[in-house]
């Protein structure tokens, strides 16, 4: 069981998705550099956190013409497992693996904070092990967060289960004030309409240590691993 | 330049220098290049130390960490350009500090930000705030360092000029530093980076220039960072040093091609031939002024060893950033300039390095603030509640999460302790240890007294990393001061580096880098002299540290403070007085640097032997905001406190809110006081027992028992928590 | 060589936070009668010869591929034939 | 109602990544014949009734006081007057 973390230019969570899923939860890992044209034998895709191209125009709008991102495409349309985090989510969004937009967040302010998230669906590989209605704590790090759909795509994911997360409280409500960024029905993640690619803006990997003050974030690696492994 | 130094520069070449060279010496004798003014003075600080790798005069200092690991750090102000366009002036900051550490062969682990803006009523204040922070953001996010922590003070005399300081931190092996020399003869001298353009010109000058009413008409002397473009150059810098191929590097900062071509011929006692022709170029017709002169960003200059330019243009192709091949090393000790065929400019490198002029400004002190403790002109309230609740509302002693909100604190996962704490920690991954990281400076106590203030300054930085359990190691600094002709200023200057450097001898920590800023005037009008420092620590075992909240139900607080000294003494609250009625003076706290060791010392052996729970130091606000802060520190589960002031003599509100130095509030488990109780007396560290965490709300009586104040905690937090909204929105 | 202008906004219906917020500043300036602000990008893309038609299809193609995302923005073309204009 | 239009670009010999990262990105799709891109702000305000000198005014003065940083900008007005023109 390997995960391809792939690497543009201007990833930077590349090493921290890396180092959690290596060191902590101890499964196969290696780097995939976006002039590549397959993921070398990998089981899982990871699209990490960072600023692929320098995402001037907007994020993510260069990313999905990249080589690479051919690979991520045969991998998902072969109904394999991609996860996109953040900028990652914002790249798939724009290569159109899935759904919505990212737009600036709310406040025009990039935001860095804890949030919790409540799950909504455990149809992905990556939230089998996770019951819907559980809450999870997971750091934010975005200026470009702020989920985008029409209302009748909205209507279209809540009917096919394609929201997976959304921002909460610690309990579990859907506040207001728990949306940080301002997104379309507190949407923090979705998946395609298949379920194997799911992408969310919050980091899992930045919440699989204690000592990083949340170990929520390794459910979703774990999910996949054992979801591989059955 | 003045007729006095143009006459030298023509004298040192022996005819008279066209306008290029000219041009060359104006920047290399600028004192932002040349630190004419400052030199005498940066002289008197220790910079030597076991652990000390690399000190002052490189791009970065280094310093040893063990186990063949080091860490290479500098501070740097962008104080001027971010004043004139606050976003672009930060980020570039960001940027070219980033290239110092990159420079030396570090990976940069940490951004921090001593930010000083005017007024928060100012009016351009709110723009220039949010400016910098969000390009600080723009740029250190980008680029995946996470900024980790830093400080941020409200004060007019910052209105016309505010102040933008930024430190980072790399690690990299203790054996692979790399230096910027320029040396083996015919060694190729190579840049890397992006191509020049017209932006900047003449940078170098406006720093050390002050401001009048024509500052906002200066032209583009302002550039746009390219963060993306700074990440592929540390990556690919990084790669081709691991290559070997390096013989010495330096980016290309304040007066660009020319500073650093001279400064690496300099170092090696070698010259350099530079032909402008193969210098990458985005526009047209740029005359070899332009050239030599322009700031362009994310660019470097370095010298690589003959035969191996192919390893290096194909790591560049790589990252898809230009690389050329634009001059070599040579023997002659000259700085020589080639264009079109011609040679435009051909100086002795020791004439525009060297043997840069060098000054010994007249000092006059003079008292900028009154001798008086203007607290005596406050009435004394019975419920100090209010006054609590005023100066944790206050920006300055507010929450500034605001701040660091808008940066990634986390990227890379080694953040253990994020901004909010006394310093911020790192785990070093691959070892068991954490580095520690501070910036520190009160320019208020060194209008009163420069000298004690820049001691102040050193003893509170490493005091800082003394509550996270981290050892401190050595520092960094950036010296902001008015304009260095006016004898008041000049003589702030020294006594602030004099009282820094005795509190380095003192506490040991050597400077290893550092940076001036003169200037900072507007219109006739200084700022207050603030010298920042940035401090690093290293706590060897990660998971012996301590935070400033308190934990524990139940948990006995403690004041720990020198020995011979009153727990509390009286007067000297400072930011309370400032908060309650606007006027300043008196003098700043006393401070033995003895008993300072010691007591940080303490501290230490508490959090490592596990005794000591939290420990917060006391600063601007004294016990009072220390209190507060310790019972808010964890929002989610927030703890109050039950406390009684010690014995003293003195106003009550003078002596909670009192800024004394030496002094740390910790918590303790209630079965270790016995513990902390014997190693305080063998350390001859004074203990005062002031109480308990307990209930939710915080409650200070009198050493008599009369109620003092009694503030709900949540109170408390609204008032903490939107300190800051005036300035950057709700 | 001709210039060809690229206006891509948000869609109707599509909060525009950033045209709030400047609406909002300028407000806090003291200006009155603003009554809406849209902040949207403005691009000016130098071109090489070409015919007319040609250039428009290559622009709009540009927009639908990269430079507007079609879920949430519109865009809007301009060629000005520029000096130099195709013989 | 009247709708004012306002470009803000960088100023000549500025750096713009953005634009670049457009031009490169344009040429690696295959795009040929970008000789280059500016990107810069389109700023739509809608104006309430008012002569024409005197909105142009103002909104001079909103680009000088906010919109832009003559430091590193330069802008642009274009009044339109709208469907509801001053009577
Ligand atoms: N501009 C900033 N950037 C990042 N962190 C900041 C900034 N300003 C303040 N902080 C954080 O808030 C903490 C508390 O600020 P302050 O009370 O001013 O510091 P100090 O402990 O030095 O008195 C700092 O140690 C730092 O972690
Ligand atoms: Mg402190």
């Amino acid at each position: 069981m390997r995960f391809a973390v792939i690497v543009f230019p201007g990833s930077n969570c590349d090493h921290d998705c890396y180092h959690a899923i290596k060191h902590v939860v101890g499964a196969g890992v290696h780097f995939v550099w976006h002039k590549e044209r397959s993921l070398a034998g990998a089981d899982v895709a990871v699209v990490p956190g960072g600023f692929s191209y320098g995402d001037y125009l907007r994020a993510g709008a260069i990313a999905r013409f990249s080589p690479v991102m051919e690979a991520v495409r045969r991998h998902s349309a072969q109904g394999r497992p991609v996860l996109g985090i953040c900028n990652g989510f914002q790249i798939l969004t724009e290569a159109g693996l899935l759904p919505g937009a990212l737009r600036r967040n709310a406040s025009l302010r990039f935001i860095c904070d804890d949030v919790w998230l409540r799950c909504e669906s455990s149809r992905t590989p990556f939230t089998q092990g996770i019951e819907p209605g559980q809450v999870l704590k997971m750091p934010i790090a975005h200026g470009e967060g702020n989920f985008f759909c029409e209302p009748e795509a909205l209507a279209e994911l809540e009917a096919n289960g394609q929201i997976v997360f959304r921002y909460c409280d610690p309990g579990g409500q859907t506040t207001r004030a728990a949306n940080l960024n301002g997104s379309t029905a507190h949407i923090a993640g979705v998946c395609n309409r298949e379920g194997n690619v799911l992408g969310l803006m919050p980091h899992p990997e930045r919440a699989s240590e204690r000592d990083m003050g949340s170990e929520d974030g390794l459910r979703l690696f774990q999910s996949a691993l054992a979801v591989a492994a059955s | 330049m003045s007729t006095a130094a143009q006459s030298r520069a023509t004298l040192e070449t022996a005819r008279a220098p066209n306008l290029t060279e000219l041009g060359v010496f104006s920047a290399m004798w600028n004192e932002h290049c040349s630190y004419k003014s400052s030199r005498i003075h940066l002289k008197k600080f220790p910079t030597k130390g076991p652990r000390v790798l690399q000190g002052p005069g490189e791009n970065a200092g280094v310093v040893d960490l063990g186990g063949g690991l080091a860490v290479a750090f500098k501070m740097e102000s962008h104080n001027h350009p971010s004043f004139i366009e606050p976003y672009q002036g930060a980020a570039t900051g960001v940027g070219g500090i980033l290239r110092d550490v990159f420079t030396m062969g570090a990976r940069p682990i940490a951004l921090l930000d001593s930010l000083r803006f005017g007024a928060v009523d100012h009016d351009r204040t709110p723009w220039l705030a949010g400016g910098v922070v969000s390009g600080i953001a723009g740029y250190g996010n980008c680029i995946g360092v996470p900024t980790v922590g830093g400080e941020t003070y409200f004060h007019p005399c910052y209105n016309e000029n505010i102040l933008v300081n930024v430190m980072c931190a790399g690690t990299l092996r203790a054996d692979a530093i790399f230096r910027g020399t320029a040396s083996g003869l015919g060694n190729p001298v190579i840049y890397v980076g992006a191509a020049t353009g017209r932006d900047g010109i003449h940078g170098a000058s406006m720093a050390s220039a002050g401001f009048d009413e024509k500052a906002l008409e200066k032209r583009p002397t302002v550039q746009v960072g390219d963060p993306f473009r700074e990440k592929l150059l540390l990556e690919a810098c990084l790669e081709l040093m691991k290559k070997g191929a390096v013989i010495g590097i330096q980016d290309m900062g304040a007066a660009g091609l020319t500073s650093s071509s001279a400064e690496m011929a300099g170092r090696a006692g070698t010259g350099l031939i530079l032909r402008l022709d193969a210098v990458p170029r985005r526009e047209e017709e740029m005359t070899p002024y332009e050239l030599m002169l322009s700031e362009s960003q994310e660019r470097m200059l370095l010298v690589a060893q003959r035969g191996r330019e192919g390893e290096v243009r194909e790591i560049f192709a790589r990252w898809d950033l230009p690389m050329a091949v634009v001059g070599e090393v040579t023997g002659d000790g000259r700085l020589r300039v080639e264009s079109e065929g011609g040679i435009v400019a051909d100086l002795p490198v020791r004439a525009l390095t060297d043997d840069a002029p060098l000054y010994e400004r007249p000092l006059r002190p003079e008292r900028g603030l009154p001798s008086a403790d203007p607290i005596g002109t406050l009435p004394e309230e019975k419920d100090l509640g209010p006054s609590l609740l005023a100066l944790a509302a206050h920006p300055n002693q507010g929450l500034k999460k605001p701040i660091w909100r808008q940066y990634d604190h986390m990227v890379r996962t080694n953040t253990l302790t994020p901004p909010g704490g006394d310093a911020a920690l790192l785990r070093l991954k691959g070892t068991a240890k954490a580095l520690a990281l501070t910036t520190d400076g009160n320019a208020r106590y060194c209008m009163l007294d420069p000298y004690a203030g820049g001691m102040l300054a050193v003893a509170e930085a490493a005091r800082n990393l003394s509550c996270t359990g981290a050892l401190p190691l050595a520092m960094t600094n950036c010296l902001n001061f008015g304009n260095p002709e006016r004898p008041a200023v000049m003589a702030q200057f020294a006594a602030a580096i004099e009282g820094m450097a005795e509190a380095c001898r003192a506490l040991n920590v050597p400077v290893v880098s550092g940076n001036v800023s003169f200037y900072n005037e507007t219109q006739g009008v200084d700022i207050y002299p603030t010298p920042v420092v940035g401090m690093v620590g290293l706590l060897e075992e990660a998971g012996r540290r301590a935070g400033h909240g308190l934990q524990r139900e139940g948990d006995l607080l403690f004041l720990l403070h020198p020995a011979r000294e009153a727990p509390l003494p009286p007067g000297g609250a400072h930011e309370y007085v400032w908060v309650r009625c606007g006027q300043e003076g008196g003098q700043p706290p006393a401070i033995s640097l003895v008993a300072e060791a010691a007591v940080q010392a303490l501290c230490r052996e508490g959090i490592l032997g596990g005794f000591i729970r939290s420990a917060h130091d006391l600063s601007e606000g004294g016990l009072g905001m220390a209190l507060a802060e310790s019972c808010l520190a964890s929002p989610a589960s927030r703890l109050g406190a039950r406390v009684r002031l010690p014995e003293g003599s003195g106003r009550a509100d003078g002596r909670l809110f009192g800024e004394s130095a030496s002094r740390i509030l910790v918590s303790v488990p209630p079965a270790s006081e016995g513990r902390l109780r014997e190693a305080a007396e063998r350390a001859g560290v004074g203990l005062a027992a002031i109480g308990a965490a307990a209930g939710s709300a915080l409650r200070v009586d009198a050493p008599d028992g009369f109620p003092l104040l009694d503030v709900e905690l949540s109170a408390l937090q609204a008032a903490w928590c939107g300190a800051l909204d005036e300035v950057f929105g709700t | 060589m001709a210039k060809a202008v690229v206006y891509v906004t948000y869609k109707r219906g599509v909060l525009d936070p950033q045209g709030e917020a400047v609406r909002g500043a300028l407000s806090s300036l003291g200006f009155q009668g603003v009554a809406g602000v849209r902040v949207g990008k403005y691009i000016e893309i130098e071109l090489a010869n070409g015919r007319p038609e040609e250039q428009r299809a290559a622009v709009e193609k540009m927009c639908r591929e990269l430079l507007a995302n079609p879920v949430l923005e519109d865009f809007r073309i301009e060629i000005a034939p520029g000096p130099s204009a195709p013989k």
